[in-house]
């Protein structure tokens, strides 16, 4: 058995590596090593953990919405596609609450509010909100099959609601906060820090869905197994 | 370096990211740990 | 086998005959729904708010309001076996979705009209003559949006464990663009603080882009949801 | 002509359970099967494997032709099922309930009064609604619902549960004249005298597995 648990193959424990080193780049640099933005003062250093974060939630659940899309199309089906759809919409709540957690945060310091109506905050809340009830339904029970085909219809659902969730209240509250990136913030060293980050996030996503898709795969196995002691069992009652 | 004023909301959210990605990936190793114990080593596909 | 639009007709028409047999949403959430109306009142205390926030105020209590027919809805199919003796008829998951959500449309629309009198009444609302027909449109596309929606989140929570508490949480952020849409419509229509007609004329193409998406989304997908 | 009923080594799981256990069981065309077995031996979960809403995890069962494991729901319009639910809508009578389950498979309205007639449930019982019913009345409200779907396999779960001497008599006189009329039956009954000398054939469930008796 090695350090990074049984889930773990050379690959991921290189992947794991990266990304340590990235994250304590980004610690360092934004807490330590970060002049302050000439706009925004010492609170452009948030915006190194809160993009990165929003980033991967979105990353995720796109994910979430192609591998279901893969395990409904009849000549891609299977079980590793669910596994992967699942994995990855329970890091993306994880960090879409971190995103939304930081994102106030940084809105108390700079508007001097925690929260705005503003189209894409509102959004994102939605979009947390309804990944939530996603892994409510994957835990419904049932065959794995079941859970497979219901929550994959559900995260099409979703792919369909988003953009009349997003239309709707851009529509209904237009005030848009630009992007600080954009607007050319960051120069130099902090926009390198700020691509560090962006990478180490992206790193540590792909070792989250592997490790906890390794950890669904294990589960179901136990299932299935369970299944083969549970069947003898049950044999055994024929025997008078 | 830091301003001192509102350094409390940049330490906080580093604090707190760090320490989720941190509590997530614990409990996702412990529960790996946990169910490997039940599966062979030869059944895992990625071994 | 039946095709789907004679089964659709066949669920909507039982469906409607249970209510008008049981009475429970005449019964028990008209007078809910208007009750809100009432604490709505309470909460806001103040003639000139309440007046203001009028549109928004039908729309939230026809939304909550919902959600307990849906509840109903489902529960008369789980309560003896029904829903299971549907899928051993093999009726089709598209069917009983459109039979379902048509049927509850019927009824929300009622329902709607009552609260919109309500508003007329407990709020100070007034009907402008220019916004009728802005108004009919909002309700038929908003009820058919709510509708395919409630049906399709009642469908799947339907005989799940918690499914009282898993209906709210899968159907309300899926139902908000509804909400936004029609509370805009809706105050174009009446000219809410100084709204005029034309304002609320994309709202209704919103509305009914949503009705359309889930219409089709349901019917495809109403099946596997209700494991056909 | 092929046997309605063709299941090899079946397993079937609820949750993690495995309800059937390896289940084997032929029944031809016309046949009226009796299942027998103690409580939770798996009787209701063949019936319901059977008429396609329980997936076959392993094994292989083919029922009036349509083969279960790769499509379930294709053999649904085909078989009835009576489980311990009667699948009635309280709140309608008798005869709307008749009428709509009629209906889902296109009966005709007489088909619908002969159903109802057969069960006794014409005339006086007919505008009342199902949840005033006693327990029996409702059997054979769902049995009237049964007869109007005109199904090619008929599965009944404890079809006698409730009713009194002279339903029970109708029941058995319904099921010999489906089975006549070509239906194939398989009833899961604690009655045994009764279902005994209706049944072609006992089988004998224990265990989640079948072992043929008699």
């Amino acid at each position: 058995m090695n350090h990074f648990g049984p889930t773990s193959t050379r690959f991921t424990r290189a992947l794991g590596v990266a990304t340590i080193l990235g994250l304590g780049w980004l610690a360092v640099f934004g807490l330590l090593l970060s002049p302050d933005d000439v706009v925004q003062g010492s609170y452009a250093r948030l915006l190194y953990i809160h993009v990165p974060s929003a980033w991967l939630a979105y990353l995720a659940f796109g994910v979430t919405g192609l591998a279901s899309g893969a395990y409904l199309w009849p000549r891609t089906r299977s079980m590793q596609w669910d596994r992967i759809a699942g994995a990855s919409a329970e890091v993306g709540v994880l960090f879409m609450a971190l995103a939304l957690v930081t994102g106030s945060l940084w809105g108390k310091v700079t508007w001097g509010t925690y929260w705005t109506w503003d189209s894409r905050l509102t959004t994102t809340a939605f979009l947390f909100v309804t990944y939530i009830g996603y892994l409510a339904v994957r835990d419904l029970g049932g065959s794995h099959e079941q859970r497979a085909r219901r929550s994959a219809v559900l995260a099409l659902l979703a792919v369909l609601e988003v953009p009349l969730v997003h239309f709707s209240v851009s529509w209904w509250r237009p005030l848009h906060q630009a992007e600080t990136i954009e607007r050319g913030g960051l120069k130099g060293l902090m926009l390198f820090s700020f691509f560090v980050g962006m990478i180490a996030f992206t790193l540590l996503y792909v070792w989250l869905v592997m490790h906890r898709q390794r950890l669904m795969m294990l589960n179901d196995m136990i299932d299935d197994s369970g299944l083969d002691r549970a069947l003898a069992e049950r044999r055994n009652e024929v025997a008078p | 370096m830091i301003a001192l004023r509102n350094a409390a909301h940049v330490v906080g959210s580093y604090a707190i990211t760090f320490a989720a990605i941190a509590v997530y990936t614990w409990n996702l190793l412990r529960r790996a740990r946990k169910a490997a114990r039940q599966v062979p080593v030869e059944d895992r596909p990625w071994t | 086998m039946l095709s789907v639009w004679a089964i659709s007709r066949l669920v909507a028409g039982k469906d409607l005959r249970v209510e008008w047999r049981s009475r429970v949403v005449s019964n028990q959430v008209v007078p809910f729904a208007a009750l809100m109306m009432v604490m709505f009142a309470f909460a806001l205390d103040s003639d000139s708010v309440l007046k203001r926030v009028a549109p928004g105020l039908v729309w939230l209590a026809a939304m909550f309001s919902l959600l307990v027919i849906v509840q109903r809805a489902f529960a008369v199919e789980t309560a003896d076996g029904a829903l299971d003796a549907l899928r051993v008829a093999g009726v089709r998951g598209a069917g009983i979705f459109v039979g379902k959500a048509l049927a509850l449309a019927a009824q929300l629309a009622v329902l709607e009209l009552i609260l919109l009198g309500a508003a007329i009444v407990l709020y100070d609302t007034h009907l402008v003559g220019s916004g009728i027909a802005l108004l009919a449109c909002t309700y038929l596309t908003a009820t058919l949006g709510l509708s395919f929606v409630g049906t399709l989140y009642g469908g799947l929570a339907a005989g799940a464990k918690g499914r009282e508490t898993l209906l709210p949480l899968l159907m309300l952020p899926v139902a908000a663009p509804v909400l936004i849409g029609a509370t805009r419509a809706t105050e174009a229509a009446l000219g809410t603080a100084g709204a005029t007609t034309s304002d609320g004329w994309p709202w209704i193409g919103l509305l009914a882009l949503f009705a359309v998406a889930f219409g089709i989304g349901g019917t495809l997908a109403f099946g596997s949801l209700i494991d056909e | 002509m092929e046997p309605a009923v063709e299941l090899v080594d079946v397993v079937a799981v609820l949750g993690a359970f495995p309800v059937l256990a390896g289940a084997t069981l032929r029944v031809e065309r016309s046949e009226i099967v009796l299942l027998r077995g103690p409580n939770g031996a798996g009787k209701t979960s063949l019936l319901r494997l059977c008429a396609g809403l329980l997936p076959v995890e392993r094994g292989t069962a083919t029922v009036l032709g349509v083969d279960l494991v790769h499509d379930r729901t294709a053999v649904r319009t085909r078989v009835g099922l009576l489980g311990h639910a009667n699948g009635l809508y309280a709140d309608l009578t008798v005869a709307d309930n008749v009428r709509f389950w009629g209906a889902t498979v296109g009966a005709s309205a007489e088909e619908v009064n002969a159903a109802m007639e057969r069960m006794g449930l014409a005339d006086r019982l007919a505008d009342v609604s199902v949840g005033r019913l006693s327990a029996g009345q409702r059997r054979r409200t769902a049995l009237a619902c049964l007869i109007a779907r005109r199904a090619e396999l008929w599965l009944l779960d404890e079809p006698h549960a409730g009713l009194d001497a002279a339903g029970r008599d109708e029941l058995d006189a319904t099921l010999r004249s489906a089975a006549v009329a070509g239906a194939t039956v398989i009833v899961a009954s604690h009655e045994l005298e009764r279902a005994g000398s209706l049944a072609t054939r006992v089988v004998q469930v224990v265990g989640g597995c079948i072992r043929e008796a008699r």
